[in-house]
């Protein structure tokens, strides 16, 4: 072994412009990248915030009918609530009021429940974080397997078959997914809790597995989807063929070189999939009665709470742009290319 | 000269190929699935055997019959003609949110892909702002607090859910861009909107449509979800999602009521996402992942 | 090591694509013998099966492709019938590969010298420790040149093309194989840099006393590199022997016509002589001789059956079944074509030449150095100038700011008497004046046309975007193509159903479309095969006689560029190092760049 | 989470709640079911009998009360009883907790209970409110929702943040809240200073379970013990399952479709008997309350009459109400008559989020098109749906409508609906509703302190308005509650049992 013959060898001429060395070039390309992503934050929540002001404005309607919920009423109790919500003020009036508030801190205070916007909205974090977590956690620890056992039996029984049920698992609507669940795993087989999100660590996971589960497989089918897509394209890469070649198993192929090189696109769509989960969670949430933000939006939007509504979309709005950033940076790091004119987008 | 075959690699081969040569059930079925809505669809009020809007309030939540062959919901109507009735709305409304995704993002994307610079700035920045809009929840938002029902829904989404597709289009585009018989075209003075909007578009148009099928499913599911938490078409007018919410009432009294609507919708997206793969595979000129 | 052991013996090989609904033949009945030691070429145009000959050999073919026949026997041990795991361990250790493209064989996420530790560490017996592997990858680098420790951390996207071929050679090696195939190791790269590649494997074979498999489709690297040449025509082999024999006469009428296409280096020849019409797939031709339908000495006999490889001298096997009877006419026929052309008269320079480029300059936004630092150059009407240097020496980059694909950070371009430095500034008629004068055809002949439109679909756009008139497009649209040499059934054929020659004749022909003065000519048959490339060159020698076009014919074939033009220019990081009419250049070049181009063509051995 | 100990004396029960509480001070959530809990908490000024007749029994901190004159009512209070904090109830608590309602700042829900209030004060142990005009339904007020008891300091010292997770309110009542997370669960358990009868449980969980299926699946399974969120348009299903036990009570609640007599083709009277006549109201009420509700004639239920004057009386003045039965050719008959014979086009609002309602317009749309009349159905958020009744535009057509009782008083409904002054924006009279007669009718009910004079001025109300049919009342829909298998509700249960300590009444095994 390793006894080289000494022999004359050509030198190679010298590099005409060596490319720089990692660290320094690629850690400002991010920080500069990330302060432009971050700078969207500022038009977004303006855009975001006006939109949801002035639609739940113009919306007939509105918090007043909400609040009243059918009761008896008389003029003088609606003008009361009015002055209390200060409602009676023009909505540019109202919109800055909000919005210096927001600039604060204070996200002003719920019409419904008369609690702070943010305080309502931090305590159901601790659901909708965790279920989101573990649903994309779900999403990926199955679908990226599943993804490369397809791409491995490409074409044959197996593959056809993981594609059409990830399919099936992306066609099927969250909440009816979570019906299916709660009806077989919950009650039929009785393994999960019916509802609630459940107390303390052990609680809570069991509680939150089932849902997770079900937001988990419906984000499954296209983390699989695009995994099999990406592991594909990699196998008819030469660099796989000259990993065999070189006579390296084909779980180091599989695993270090096609699926290290599949995740570039992978976790950008892990990205994604947060995105569609939060979605997914709205209805997984009202399915399982958890207090997640789910629940909190459908419930603000059946009551036009609008500063509940307004909130909620911008904290939505700026999570996923937070989430987009983070992604961005996971890229960077298992692509050592970005910030070499390798554009991320 | 020798010629000994070895055994082993045949073995192999064989069992490589035998897959190839079958056909494919799943793509076979599909189109069986979407021919029969489509077929649903268009002859919905010839063959459905009872009115769908025709209550019988003293036979509800009534289980299969000879009758009913899905029973009957709350207010004693045929589910069965009902899911048949259901047809045009399940395409009508995803329909056209594909459709306004195809031409949305195919323009857009073509143009941000082809024009590049402060053009294709302004896209790939407005299409960041929309993907921080989740098209559904939006939907869910604006229904709820303005109203307007299905075709709000529709609409919300059609105008929220092209950003994915725009970065793909994008993305081919860009492809596109590069290659020399776009650069040749341009040398030829052949027009800009001729260079984009025929031959890229031409080329990138197995893309498009496999991710206008994605879409279409995607938006089926999201009406009927929207449907489900009570957002979605009137009350009564027989839609799957809208009857898959009503019927969850009929969980015990007549499983085959709440499974039909819920299968329904299910087994359409699916297939129409399959049919999309395939022609995402069968007519890209070149090779590209999907997403 | 003994050096006269056989190493490998490949016994009627056959491979087929077995996927599809009717397997397709790729390679048919292919014998091949190897010593230790020895260096092989198997040699052959695009498609005729070497890299699936190789890959069958090292258990690496395709999926739905699978060797149905034949065996492969590595000291004589049965390959073929290696179980997966089994088959895994031959490779690397016993028989390695490197590819064509070295931008693409190495993981782009993976640092350099762990492609070479992983595979140390990978190797049966005592297991390396990680930094014995570190310093192990280290030594392996020297061995192929990289002395530089920061080069085994950088990423292959950090390298140049050469040096990622050395790296991925030190990985191919790290096993410490018996047998190295290299699959067009030099292809993709520059010419100089070609050259060290070459040299390089020669010696690391030397040293290691390895045998070596080299595929390409040059024969004139074959000749240098290679003890015994194996020439592949669609699928099967028709010619075997030693280099210097079959480069002294080859003794079959496909070697011939290629040695005969490869474009002289040393003077211009009268005419290119081509091979006519394209490879066929090998069903087409089971049965018969390959080459049949392209011989000029065929008979009813060469399509009754398959000729065999016969031993037509000691060690020299042919598979044509009359080249005891042609070998004359062979022999004449190689010594007519390889006659002299005049040197071509300088072409009459007007006061104002077509073209004139000053002091032209391209920086790319985020680039280090420019594209184009300096350049001037002129062109003269009817003259053809060639454009020649190393990649990213700033060629296309020139052609492309010529045409407007590219605009200028600095100086001028002329064409005409029309500033032509910023397309986007002139205006709609100044354009349309330049689009005609001035047209492109560009390398890569498969995504020249879209793939979507038919022939003649394309080239009526062409006329009716530049104001043809519509009833008499058709008829002009089936004189472009008789021009180019296409049959006028082509008119309603896509691209997919034409082969790369086709598709560069149409692109021709589309560019004739427009009746330019001058067309920029973009390596347009680097990517053809040496018998095709022929038929183009001619074509445009013919055009040219014809129309009185310019050219300005970018190539880094040295070869080629003697053929086709009267003037040239050498680039060199985006300068010009050296001008003038293109013998003189080649012959006696003045600057050590130039000179360096030269000496860096491939020579055989002898 | 301690589920499977659920329902054991001593131990937990878990029952469960179908909306999200918003708040737990019931001036930012009123409702039913927060009642369920709330009453548990705190006791009310009166506590409500079966039928909501006040009474200073268990659950009032009332010793006794009397009205001195039409327009005041003196209230003295209980001595002795101890909020969950130790400290103990005053008069003053007792009337601050009613003027919090009436204060503008707090901007109660519940305001309008104390439109008619002249003022309360308190005055040693005694309370005293004053009316500004003679009314009736005053007496029931201390025993209805806004009848709870806070405690001012508590409310003084949580602030902006009383009813919020962080601010629970305390009470006298034999419970108090011992953890509120929002659209998840109320916890309560046992109120230490609580004097009063001792309930089987320690711990009382109100999870949050909106959706119906999960709710049932839940009962069945015996993760939770009881609910009173039995969807009333699927009492039917509830009751054919296995493994739980559903029982109806009287609601006082009714259903049914406003019509507006000033809007278009409904001024015809023809039109509003021909949409009459198309229903079917004892298929309705077996289709979605399987036949336990009571089909309704007019408003209001009798249940509000019956108990007030003789059977004869009450019988001999409903055989001149002009009845719809079901009959198509009626229907069609009728239409004829009016100005639209063959039919018109109109759209329905229908709330969303409001299954009952959904259900009963899908059933009038059907039948009317029977007859020719084309009802689109336009869902819209249930809010918004209110805004259009609120505000008398901008298309209030026919409206369906569904109302629970907030007293026992027989004019409540009728005062809603059918005083002129009320239709007009800011009122619910969707039927824009005018006639002297009847203003003349309700006023007088009202304000005359014997409720015979009410009873007898309802059902002459019954017969004027069953000719004008400005309301097609449908059937006044059951109650239901659902407990697990074993489990029982005593009958006393009533339509008020959420502001009663309705533990009482559970029988456990
Ligand atoms: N994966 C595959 N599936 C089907 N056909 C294939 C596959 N790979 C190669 N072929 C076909 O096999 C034939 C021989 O291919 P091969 O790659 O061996 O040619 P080659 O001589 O190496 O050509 P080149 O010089 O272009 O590399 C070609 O016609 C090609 O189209
Ligand atoms: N669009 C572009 N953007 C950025 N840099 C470019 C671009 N095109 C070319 N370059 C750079 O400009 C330099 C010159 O490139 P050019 O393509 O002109 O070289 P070339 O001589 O044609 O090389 P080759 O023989 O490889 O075709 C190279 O360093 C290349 O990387
Ligand atoms: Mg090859
Ligand atoms: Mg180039």
């Amino acid at each position: 072994m390793g006894d080289i013959v000494e022999h004359q060898v050509p030198e190679p001429l010298p590099e005409a412009a060596p490319v720089p060395d990692v660290v320094g070039g690629r850690r400002q390309y991010l920080s500069r990248y990330v302060r432009r992503r971050l700078l969207i934050l500022v038009p977004l929540a303006f855009v975001v915030t006006v939109a949801a002001f002035g639609m739940t404005h113009a919306a007939p309607g509105g918090p007043i009918a909400a609040l009243l919920e059918d009761h008896p009423t008389s003029p003088d109790v609606i003008a009361a609530i009015k002055a209390k919500y200060k409602l009676d003020d023009p909505v540019s009036v109202q919109y800055w009021t909000w919005i210096s508030g927001v600039a604060q801190g204070d996200f002003g205070r719920s019409i419904m429940t008369n609690d702070s916007v943010l305080s309502e909205i931090t305590r159901r974090l601790d659901v909708t974080i965790p279920l989101n977590l573990a649903g994309i956690a779900i999403a990926v620890l199955l679908g990226i397997p599943l993804g490369v056992l397809a791409a491995l039996y490409r074409g044959r029984l197996l593959d056809r078959l993981l594609v059409t049920v990830s399919v099936l698992f992306m066609s099927t609507p969250a909440f009816a997914l979570a019906l299916f669940a709660l009806y077989f795993l919950g009650f039929k087989a009785g393994w999960f809790p019916l509802y609630g999100p459940g107390s303390w660590v052990f609680g809570r996971v069991h509680h939150l597995a089932l849902p997770a589960l079900v937001l988990g497989l419906h984000g499954m089918g296209l983390e699989m989807r695009l995994t099999r897509a990406a592991m594909l394209e990699q196998f008819e890469q030469d660099y796989i063929a000259f990993a065999r070649a070189r006579g390296l198993g084909s779980v180091h192929v599989t695993v270090r070189y096609a699926l290290r090189n599949a995740l570039i696109p992978v976790v950008t769509a892990a990205g994604l999939l947060l995105t569609g989960l939060l979605t997914g969670s709205v209805l997984v949430e009202t399915v399982f009665s958890l207090p997640g933000l789910g629940t909190l939006l459908v419930n603000s939007v059946i009551d036009g709470d609008f500063p509940m509504i307004q909130g909620l979309l911008l904290f939505i709005a700026v999570w996923i742009i937070l989430i987009n950033i983070a992604v961005d940076i996971v890229y960077a790091f298992i692509d050592p290319r970005v910030g070499f004119g390798k554009a991320t987008s | 000269m020798s010629a000994i075959a070895t055994a082993s690699p045949r073995r192999s081969i064989l069992r490589r190929s035998g897959f190839h040569r079958m056909p494919s059930f799943f793509l076979v079925t599909s189109w069986l699935i979407v021919g029969l809505v489509i077929f649903m669809a268009l002859f919905w009020r010839w063959i459905m055997p009872h009115d769908p809007n025709e209550q019988d309030l003293l036979n509800t939540s009534a289980s299969p019959s000879s009758e009913h062959w899905l029973g009957t919901d709350q207010l004693g109507r045929d589910i069965f003609s009902r899911i048949i009735a259901g047809a045009p709305s399940a395409i009508t409304g995803p329909f056209i949110v594909a459709l306004t995704g195809v031409v949305l993002a195919s323009s857009l994307g073509i143009l941000s892909g082809y024009m590049g610079g402060s053009v294709d700035m302004l896209i790939q920045r407005f299409v960041d702002f929309m993907f921080a809009l989740p098209g559904l929840l939006i939907a869910i938002v604006i229904v709820g607090v303005a109203g307007g029902g299905y075709w709000m829904a529709v609409l919300v989404l059609s105008l929220l859910n092209f950003a994915g597709s725009v970065r793909i289009i994008r993305g081919a585009s860009l492809e596109q861009r590069a290659l020399p018989y776009v650069e040749a075209a341009r040398t030829l003075g052949v027009p800009r909107h001729r260079i984009m909007y025929f031959h890229i578009w031409r080329n990138i148009s197995p893309i498009v449509f496999a991710s206008a099928a994605l879409d279409f499913a995607l938006a089926l599911v999201a009406l009927s979800s929207l449907s489900y938490l009570g957002l979605g078409t009137s009350p009564g007018v027989p839609e799957w999602g809208r009857m898959l919410a009503e019927n969850q009432a009929l969980l015990f009294t007549n499983p085959a009521g709440v499974m039909a609507p819920g299968l329904a919708i299910v087994l359409f997206a699916t297939a129409v996402t399959v049919i999309g793969d395939w022609i995402y595979d069968r007519f890209s000129f070149s090779g590209r992942t999907g997403r | 090591m003994a050096a006269s052991e056989q190493l490998l013996a490949v016994r009627g090989l056959r491979v087929a694509y077995v996927a599809g609904a009717e397997p397709r033949t790729l390679v048919d009945g292919v014998e091949l013998d190897l010593d230790r030691g020895e260096t092989i070429a198997i040699v052959g145009e695009s498609g005729s099966g070497k890299t699936l000959t190789a890959r069958a050999m090292i258990r690496l073919l395709p999926t739905g492709v699978g060797v149905t026949d034949g065996e492969v026997r590595l000291d004589g041990n049965d390959v073929l019938s290696l179980r997966g795991r089994e088959a895994a361990r031959l490779r690397g250790n016993r028989i390695s590969m490197i590819f064509q493209d070295p931008f693409t064989m190495l993981n782009p996420v993976m640092r350099c010298s762990k492609h070479i530790e992983e595979v140390l560490r990978n190797r049966s017996g005592p297991k390396l420790g990680r930094t014995a592997a570190k310093d192990e990858a280290r030594r392996r680098l020297a061995e192929v040149g990289i002395h530089d420790p920061a080069a085994a951390d950088r990423y292959p996207f950090q390298l140049s093309g050469g040096m990622r071929q050395r790296v991925a050679l030190a990985a191919a090696l790290a096993g410490d194989p018996e047998l190295l195939i290299a699959d067009e190791p030099s292809t993709a790269l520059d010419v100089t840099t070609q050259a060290e590649i070459l040299e390089l494997l020669k010696s690391v074979q030397h040293a290691r006393g390895m045998g070596l498999i080299m595929i390409t489709h040059d024969l004139r690297v074959a000749f240098s590199v290679a003890d015994r040449v194996y020439v592949f025509y669609a699928g099967s082999l028709v010619e075997v022997g030693d280099a210097d024999a079959i480069e002294r006469e080859p003794l079959h009428p496909y070697s011939l016509g290629l040695l005969l296409s490869e474009p002289a280096t040393e003077f211009r020849q009268q005419a290119l002589l081509g091979v006519e019409g394209s490879v066929p797939a090998p069903d087409e031709v089971a049965g018969q001789c390959t080459f049949a339908s392209r011989c000029r000495w065929m008979e009813a006999d060469c399509v009754a059956a398959r000729p065999s490889l016969v031993e037509v001298e000691p060690d020299r096997f042919s598979a044509c079944l009359r080249i005891a009877e042609i070998r004359g006419e062979m022999d004449v026929v190689r010594h007519e074509v390889r006659s002299v052309a005049e040197p071509p008269e300088p072409v009459e320079h007007a006061v104002l030449p077509f073209v004139s480029i000053s002091n032209l300059r391209k920086v790319f936004p985020d680039a280090r150095t420019p594209a184009i630092a300096d350049i001037s150059l002129s062109i003269a009407e009817g003259e053809a100038v060639g454009i020649v240097g190393e990649s990213g020496s700033g060629k296309t980059t020139l052609g492309r700011c010529l045409v407007g694909l590219e605009t200028p950070t600095g100086g001028s371009i002329t064409v005409g008497g029309v500033d032509a430095s910023d397309y986007a500034k002139l205006s709609g008629e100044d354009r349309g004046k330049l689009r005609r004068s001035v047209q492109i055809v560009f390398q890569d002949p498969y995504s020249t046309l879209d793939p979507t439109q038919t022939v003649g679909a394309a080239l009526r756009e062409v006329l009716r975007v530049n104001g043809y008139p519509r009833d008499r497009a058709d008829a002009r649209v089936d004189e472009l193509l008789a021009r180019v040499g296409l049959p006028l059934g082509y008119v309603r054929r896509r691209p997919a159903a034409l082969s790369g020659g086709e598709r560069q004749r149409v692109a021709i022909a589309r560019t004739l479309a427009v009746e330019p003065k001058l067309i920029v000519c973009d390596e347009p048959v680097s990517a053809l095969d040496v018998s095709v490339q022929a038929q183009i060159l001619n074509l445009f020698r013919a055009l040219r006689e014809e129309f009185g076009l310019a050219y300005l014919f970018i190539t880094h074939d040295l070869a080629v560029v003697r053929q086709v033009v009267d003037r040239v220019y050498v680039l060199h990081r985006g300068l010009v190092v050296e001008e003038g009419p293109v013998d003189r250049v080649l012959d006696r070049p003045e600057h050590p760049y130039t000179e360096r181009l030269i000496a860096s063509i491939p020579r055989s051995a002898a | 989470a301690k589920s499977s100990k659920a329902g054991a004396v001593g131990g937990t029960l878990t029952w469960a709640l179908q909306t999200n509480p918003a708040s737990l001070f019931d001036a930012y959530y009123f409702s039913a079911e927060g009642s369920t809990f709330f009453s548990l908490v705190q006791d009310h000024i009166l506590a409500p009998g079966t039928f909501g007749q006040p009474t200073t029994g268990e659950g009032s901190v009332v010793q006794s009360w009397k009205a001195t004159s039409a327009t005041r009512y003196v209230y003295t209070i209980k001595k002795g009883i101890k909020f969950s904090d130790g400290s103990t109830l005053t008069a003053a608590d007792v009337a601050f907790s009613m003027n919090v309602h009436r204060d503008p700042k707090t901007g109660s829900k519940m305001g309008d209970f104390f439109g008619n209030v002249a003022s309360i004060r308190n005055r040693g142990n005694q309370v005293i409110v004053v009316l500004k005009k003679p009314n009736s339904n005053w007496q029931f007020t201390p025993a209805a929702s806004p009848g709870l008891v806070y405690s001012q300091k508590d409310y003084k010292a949580k602030g902006a943040n009383f009813g919020t997770p962080s601010g629970m309110p305390i009470g006298t009542g034999p419970y108090k809240f011992s953890e509120f997370t929002p659209n998840s669960r109320v916890v309560l358990v046992r109120n230490p200073y609580y004097k009063g009868k001792k309930y089987p449980w320690d711990r009382i969980v109100f999870p949050v379970i909106p959706d119906e299926q999960a709710r049932l699946l839940a009962l069945q399974s015996g993760q939770i013990d009881g609910t009173f969120a039995v969807p009333n348009n699927n009492i039917g299903t509830w009751i054919k399952i296995p493994n739980l036990k559903v029982g109806t009570y009287v609601s006082g609640g009714w259903r049914g479709f406003s019509i507006d007599v000033e809007d278009g083709p409904f001024k015809d009277v023809h039109v509003r008997r021909a949409l009459a006549y198309s229903l079917n109201k004892p298929d309705i009420n077996e289709a979605l309350a399987s036949s336990r509700g009571v089909v309704l004639d007019g408003l209001p239920p009798l249940l509000f009459i019956k108990g007030l004057l003789p059977a004869a009386e009450v019988n001999a003045a409903l055989k001149k109400v002009n009845k719809y039965p079901y009959s198509l050719d009626d229907a069609k008959a009728e239409l004829a008559k009016s100005a639209y014979p063959k039919g018109f086009t109109t759209t329905l609002n229908t709330p969303n989020g409001c299954p009952a309602c959904l259900l009963l317009s899908q059933v009038l749309a059907q039948g009317a098109s029977k007859i020719g009349i084309t009802i689109n159905l336009n869902p819209m958020p249930g809010p918004q749906r209110f805004q259009v009744i609120l505000d008398h535009k901008p298309n209030l057509g026919i409206q369906v409508l569904g109302q629970a009782p907030d007293s026992p008083h027989p004019m409540q409904y009728l005062d809603l609906l059918y005083t002129s002054a009320h239709a007009q924006p800011g009122y619910e009279n969707s039927a824009n509703y005018k006639n002297a007669t009847v203003d003349k009718l309700i006023a007088q009910g009202l304000q005359s302190s014997n409720l015979k004079v009410a009873a007898r001025n309802a059902l002459k109300v019954m017969q004027i308005t069953s000719a004008q049919v400005p309301y097609i009342p449908v059937f006044m829909f059951p109650g239901a509650w659902a407990v697990k298998s074993g489990w029982e509700f005593k009958s006393s249960i009533g339509p008020f049992y959420y502001n009663q300590i309705w533990l009482k009444d559970l029988v456990a095994k």
